[in-house]
């Protein structure tokens, strides 16, 4: 409902104020650096205590190109994208547009050298006369357009009355408190914000007053808090090819790891390869799981793609493998900037031949985090390749989030045979199915012992790995491989559920869909009751069947355009797939819970 | 290990093993395959050489040559792996225990053609390992299409004409960065051991590209002896499958500087040319140079053609000393202080 | 039923002659040459008039490890495959275990230099004396083993009443009829059946009377039938990597079209070139179809893989190309040289991002004929990659059939503009849907006026192939996408649909498996009639939604592990998804009518 | 054509076309890319030879480089493959239609790193195309991390320290068998047309290696002149994605012979040496040793190194007539008659 609406609904001419419950978006152009600038804006929410979290919607090139930096702050903790009620309006190429979209009542701060903007009267307007603001700063003049960002920091703390205090700390943060810096940024802030309160007159409702929301809490992207995840899971060997987004996953591991993982003496305990393309990257970390390394990869759709033989091959030869795939927008190169859940279907049976995988759905940085480190774990239990499906929403921009907490388990290495258990055993052969479970026994190369060895194959072979072509090997092996798989059922996480006691409507979501959707059952509570289960994982268990068994409908609701769990759904419950309805869309933004709360409404009226 | 020769006859090397402890199982190449000879002196000089058979991996990607892993070191862990991918999962492996000692096992089509990147990478970053290539010019497992070291010009009564210039690995390999560039024939087996000591001890990548006859697809149509009268009207018997019997080549080794020319099955001559004694291994413009001529004069020389160990391995680069895969539950997760005390800048 | 129970039956002592109706296999070792002597003896049948087919289940090496060939003949017509009564034992590496499988009442024709067969009282043994019978017939030492497999061409002829007469015309097609070559392979023949009607008496009950259901038919292999499928349907470049067992499809292509494809002054019309890897592969057919040839590749399972970045990228930018494969078992290298039906949901949505393409699933050679030029047709009408999924046991086996039809329709180029038609329209939009149809136009490089060109390009565009990230443009481009999938449905070969009027229980299958199941449902007629719907392409149209809905339960025969058309079908008729059950299986071999009935009947008595 | 220039004054070529008529879209790389520079030339030497905008294609891979046949050439057909892949999307095309010219861009990634395999097997079967690469040793469009021809120890500030020696991708063109072999500077205009004019006759792959820096990602983290006052300490900022604005570097013309120091946007120079007059391209050990020498003492190069129009190009080989493209169904599909008489033998 947007301020008009809300202005009506209370009845007044005069804006009632509107606090800590709005949507800010900043229109820049991509390669100015605004990226600082936002960030600030963000922290000092955040110190304020407002539950805020902040979209980056960036374009695929390096400069010049439209960017728009979403900041949502909402005191009931909401932080799904929603339509913005202030712009501050930075880019010439887009003004015009992104003034359109603003609804009446909103807000629009503007670069006062912006020419001929629309203007429109049921919006208040403030200008940043940004040159003014700047001029005679101290910082070469290559660096000017980049400070000048620091105008509309300026500016929107005097509007949101947020103190050049709560500001200052803010970009101390940013810089790591490298005084010089802080204050050459900082003094364009003030400079602005003393200009506004002494030029502009506040005629809009919209006001930040501080709050205890965030005390304690953690703010962190989800490829900075999946590589900690994975630092404290004991990755030992990472091997990558650079592809938007996943690669601030990777940069985010080259940072921490020499933090966090050098040996007694200073030796690395582990090491980062640059592969020359997402094939070897493959390869190195079949090799390296193989011998032994807790080994992963980060990749997006099209290295997912290009992996697609050594993930078949992986399965197969049972080698355990961690590939983290930040999902973006395909098909094919598609929009390498935009958010995604299109790589579902695809990683889930990836590869030629009858192939299935594991894969984690984590929804938030401490998921993110958590399923770090527990993936290697369920590679190297399962001895196979195990995915995480991110997006780019999840994995660049900042979320708020609790402090992740320490493993809550020792370190699984899986059914590893040493030389002493070799000895014990008299030997050992490496698919056969010693304990039930379809979890076969493996040793290391380099183990001290003459019946260590065995040899890996992709092709047929009997349960010594030896080289067969018998029928019967065949299908006892792709047997065990099923019933492997059936114990992953019950190893992978299980979905989070919300039952409501009353609902005859179930909605089932996966990953960052999640924050439009909670909200939309929030605003549909009395209208339309409604039980929410959470995948966390893929294979399903039996509560999954249950929460669908418990609906007369269930919606599966997804960011992909055809729909893939819920097709995924289906061909696992074919007996309820007829309760199971499809509500998928992708346009590459997040999802927002209008659009969800529109989409259930209406299903539900045809159904 | 002694229990496995109790108090026999037979010959054990320093680490107690008999020549047959470094055995793999039955080959199921073809009879007569050079790749056969070359399995027969890796299993040679790992008996001589008193090689650990644990403390070594066998590695290959796709096809006959990359099948014969499992015809050597029964005692070493193997890793058949995919079709030109072979310096991957090898960069992968010692990576994750740079101690153990590699052999790769790679053909002409899995290394030049769908392989040629990562081959390239793989020098490049001078891993440690013996990376053989077992030469033939043509695609054996798929039944004999040229590969891309197939000779220009070249007619063969299944693939027929080829028309693109050969790809030379060892050129390929020099300007990739390589250390340790060597040449040689699978019938030579002394001169295949002498390089397969020397590989081993080298301090990263060290190419052998083996010349390695096919005896089953590798035979040119007008060459009077090929199999089955060798008029191209015999086509249809070769194609229904039936490959004569045949015996491995072996040649007297040649001495330096030697020229020879050598019969292959199907009567084709190929011709061989050692290095001289004076050649010098360690200058990278000479050893072009020197492929170079071979080239235009149509002949294969043989023997440590570049040599250079002053680069560092990757293992080396990346600092790496405990193998990795060797790190305790304790060196590998930091401590919950260190998670906490991590996240106080994230606040 | 086996002999001994037919004897039962017919309560005899002395066993009944079996006439046309048996199965036999010869055991050899691969590499021994052993292919001439059974296709002499399946066209020896075959010239009989007698319906026959042959399977060659063989290793994935080239000389050394075990091989078998089956041949089977039905006065009945049925060609699935069937336990042979009849062994010819030439391989002592397997002869025990080939022994073991005899039915009892079953023969062994074996080589005398076998030493220790085992001895069964339930089967006739006949020795073949090979050193004796190819002891100085001149042909060069090395080739002895090879002529000496006609030896027991001679007793099969003599055990089953062939005319050596017959048996040398087959043995003529096999050489051309080249008189050196017939000859010396006659030769052994000759004296082998000589010395068996001199030194053998049959004592089985075995023989083949001469038929006419052969009459006009063709024989030949179904990577033979599509290569020529191919050329008829203008193929002009194809790009491959050497992969069993799509191999021989291109061996063919690589034969026919210098036969029949050069145009009037003896240029070729074609052009086919061995790429370095199957990515390469992909790409040049990319970018032939581009540029307006008609292109395709053929491959099997990991050429699949690894060219699923590509077809992510034709299906988005909307290119023409055609991708064969011949599927042998997975994942990973699996069985190279076994069939399967493995790969079926892996092509169907190949390629990260929402993708799906339009499959071909021939099940004959005249299918394989017919698809083979109309994938072709089908992938320039609809502008995206199409697959043809055929299986090793098709591709590599000899089949009977009727003799192709010729194209019953013009050559299909779909939408393509030239300089003449862009002058009237004033140009034109390269992804604006102007028909309804979801199919948009396009034009060739090359095409002279100033209007006709576009920008290829995998990243975001909107209807002018301009580059854009805008949410709008995405969306709109995906919907049209969807719609032309719609149109596929009806534009692809419709499924071969064969209605029992009272069945309650419907079959669906797809390819090869046809021959097991339509045996099976000829011995199930009176105990359990079935309806059968041979699914002859992805995606389905109205038809298979109406014969799901006219049975009360719906089975899916296929030959994989997972079921995956089975998947397939629910996931896109959720409503009848429950009555859809999955009857797969895989181990490398084609399935049997005996195994068809025993499931169904197993699945009937649990339903 | 003549209409979209209605008698005025701007200068038409022979043609009827203006230069403005070789423009493509605006570019969106950043200000100052040397890959804008070799754009700009690809429009003047289209107009300067009369090309018609019909006659050619334009491909490329993925990365910034690749982006750029958008900014030139709008009235030619474009593809924009996938990383790595244009060299096959290439053959491809020029397989159905080899009247077209083709001019392919792609970066040092693109090329070098996971393009290695296709680049390679293009110049093997000399495909006629002109390869450009927009050589600036980083990934620019994934932020900056070092490409393969990274020069060894090279410290970036985002990419860091740089351990591998760099990929030449001269000396891999011509022992791959390339007929062509060019390298240039991106700033020195005159000799990027020259070498482009020359590129556009050859008669099959003609490879030209341009050093094109990056202004964003290409600074060194020591130089004095680098962005941001250039202490590591600055690294923040940088990844927030400040790109200033700068000039395109544009150079006088080196001439023959000529040695010349240049400085880049940061202030790190590089060595450019233009080849002798008496210089022999036709010499291929000789540009090997040229290129090995250059390596040795860290200098570019410039000019045409290799040149050797003897091989035939792929449409040669496979005796291409009419283009494939323009075939008519008559031609592509044979008579009713020749399939019945073409199953007899399959009775
Ligand atoms: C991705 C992939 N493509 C194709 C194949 C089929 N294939 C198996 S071996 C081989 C060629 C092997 O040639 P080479 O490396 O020279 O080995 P050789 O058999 O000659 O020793 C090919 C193309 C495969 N296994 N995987
Ligand atoms: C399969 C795949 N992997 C990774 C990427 C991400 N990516 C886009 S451009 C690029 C590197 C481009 O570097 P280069 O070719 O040198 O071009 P430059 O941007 O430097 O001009 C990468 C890795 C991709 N698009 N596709
Ligand atoms: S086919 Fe050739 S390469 Fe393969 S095993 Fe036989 S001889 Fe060796
Ligand atoms: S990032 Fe570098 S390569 Fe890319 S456009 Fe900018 S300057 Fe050019
Ligand atoms: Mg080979
Ligand atoms: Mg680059």
């Amino acid at each position: 409902m947007n301020v008009l609406e809300r202005q009506q609904e209370a009845g007044l001419a005069t804006p009632t104020p509107i606090i800590n419950d709005f949507s800010l978006v900043v229109a820049t152009a991509n390669g100015t650096g605004s990226q600082t600038a936002n960030l600030t804006l963000l922290r000092s929410f955040f110190k304020l205590g407002i539950p805020v979290h902040g979209k980056n919607i960036f374009p695929s090139n390096i400069q010049g190109l439209p960017t728009w930096y979403h900041i949502r702050v909402s005191h009931e903790g909401y932080i799904a994208r929603k339509p913005s009620e202030i712009l501050v309006a930075f880019n010439p190429a887009t003004a015009h547009e992104d003034l359109q979209e603003l609804p009446s009542g909103g807000v629009c701060i503007y670069n006062a050298d912006l020419k001929n903007l629309p203007q429109r009267n049921d919006i208040t307007y403030y200008p940043v006369p940004v040159g003014e603001l700047i001029a005679g700063i101290d910082v070469p003049v290559k660096r000017k357009p980049y400070i000048a960002n620091m105008a509309y920091v300026g500016v929107v703390a005097w509007m949101l009355g947020v103190s050049l205090e709560v500001v200052e700390e803010a970009l101390g943060a940013q810089f790591d408190y490298r005084p010089k810096l802080v204050e050459s940024n900082m003094q364009v802030v003030r400079r602005a914000h003393t200009w506004a309160t002494e030029n502009l007159h506040k005629q809009d409702p919209f006001r930040l007053e501080p709050m205890n929301q965030t005390e304690g809490l953690v703010i962190m992207t989800g490829n900075e808090a999946g590589a900690l995840g994975a630092v404290f899971g004991g990755v030992s060997v990472a091997a990558w090819y650079p592809i938007t987004p996943s690669t601030s996953f990777m940069d985010a591991l080259r940072e921490f790891l020499p933090k966090l993982r050098k040996d007694e003496n200073g030796h690395p305990t582990y090491t980062v390869i640059q592969a020359e393309d997402e094939l070897a990257a493959a390869g190195i970390v079949m090799g390296a799981g193989w011998a032994g390394a807790r080994a992963l990869t980060a990749t997006s759709g099209p290295g997912i793609s290009l992996m697609a033989e050594f993930v078949s091959y992986g399965y197969f030869t049972e080698i355990p493998a961690v590939i983290w795939d930040i999902q973006r927008v395909g098909p094919s190169t598609g929009l390498p900037t935009r958010t995604s859940q299109g790589d579902v279907a695809f990683a889930y049976t990836l590869g030629h031949g009858d192939t299935k995988h594991p894969i984690l759905f984590p929804s938030s940085i401490e998921e993110c985090f958590e399923f770090g480190w527990k993936s290697l774990d369920l590679a190297e239990q399962l001895q196979t390749p195990v995915f995480v499906l991110s997006d780019l929403d999840l994995g660049m921009n900042n979320w708020m989030g609790q402090p992740f907490e320490y493993p809550n388990q020792p370190m699984q290495r899986g059914k590893v045979l040493n030389a002493e258990e070799l000895e014990a055993l008299g030997g050992f052969a490496r698919y056969k199915d010693v304990d039930g479970d379809g979890i076969p026994y493996r040793t290391l190369p380099g183990t001290p012992h003459p019946l260590a060895a065995y040899f890996t194959r992709g092709s047929g072979h009997n349960e010594q790995a030896q080289y067969s072509e018998r029928a019967d090997d065949w299908a006892r092996n792709m047997a065990r491989l099923a019933r492997k798989f059936e114990t992953a059922r019950n190893l992978v996480p299980a979905p989070a559920i919300d039952h409501h006691p009353s609902a005859k409507v179930g909605l089932i979501a996966y990953g960052t869909t999640r924050y439009a959707i909670e909200e939309a059952r929030d605003r549909l509570a009395s209208q339309l009751p409604t039980s929410f289960l959470r995948l966390r994982a893929l294979p399903i268990n039996q509560q999954v069947r249950d929460f669908v068994a418990a609906h007369e409908r269930v919606y599966v609701i997804e960011l992909n355009h055809d729909g893939q769990m819920c097709g995924i759904l289906r061909a696992e419950m074919p007996d309820y797939a007829a309760r199971i309805h499809s509500i998928a869309y992708l346009d590459g933004l997040p999802l927002t819970a209008r659009w969800v709360q529109e989409r259930l409404l209406q299903a539900e009226a045809n159904a | 290990m002694e229990n496995l020769n109790p108090a026999s006859t037979i010959k054990l090397n320093a680490v107690g093993l008999s020549k047959k402890d470094y055995d793999g199982s039955p080959s199921t190449l073809c009879k007569g395959c050079g790749h056969n000879s070359i399995a027969s002196q890796i299993v040679q000089i790992a008996f001589e050489l008193n090689l650990q058979p644990h403390q070594i991996i066998k590695l290959s990607g796709i096809g006959c040559s990359s099948k014969s892993p499992a015809y050597f070191l029964g005692m070493s862990h193997g890793f058949n792996a995919l079709h030109g991918r072979m310096p991957s999962v090898a960069t992968g492996a010692l990576l994750a225990n740079h101690t153990l000692k590699a052999i790769g096992v790679s053909g002409d089509g899995d290394t030049g053609s769908i392989g040629m990147g990562q081959f390239k990478h793989l020098m490049r970053r001078n891993v440690r390992m013996v990376y053989i290539v077992e030469n033939n010019g043509v695609y054996g497992l798929t039944k004999g299409q040229f590969s891309a070291t197939a000779e220009e010009g070249l007619e063969l009564k299944y693939a027929g004409h080829n028309e693109f210039p050969p790809v030379d690995l060892c050129m390929e390999a020099i300007i990739a960065g390589c250390g340790f560039v060597a040449r040689s024939f699978a019938g030579d087996a002394k001169q295949v051991r002498e390089l397969l000591k020397a590989a081993l001890s080298h301090r990263g990548t060290a190419l052998l590209d083996i010349i390695s006859p096919c005896v089953a697809f590798n035979n040119e149509d007008d060459s009077p002896k090929s199999y089955g009268y060798g008029t191209k009207h015999e086509q249809p018997l070769h194609e229904l499958g039936f490959i004569p019997y045949a015996e491995e080549i072996a040649i007297e080794p040649l001495q330096p500087g030697e020229f020879r020319t050598v019969r292959l099955h199907d009567g084709s001559l190929i011709s061989l040319r050692n290095l001289d004694h004076d050649y010098d291994p360690t200058n990278k413009l000479a050893a072009l140079e020197r492929l170079q001529r071979a080239q235009e004069t149509g002949e294969f020389i043989t023997g440590l053609i570049y040599y250079n160990p002053e680069r560092p391995s990757l293992a080396e680069v990346e600092e790496l000393n405990t193998p990795l895969s060797r790190l305790s539950t304790e060196q590998l997760r930091p401590s919950q202080a260190a998670l906490q005390q991590f996240l106080q800048s994230y606040r």
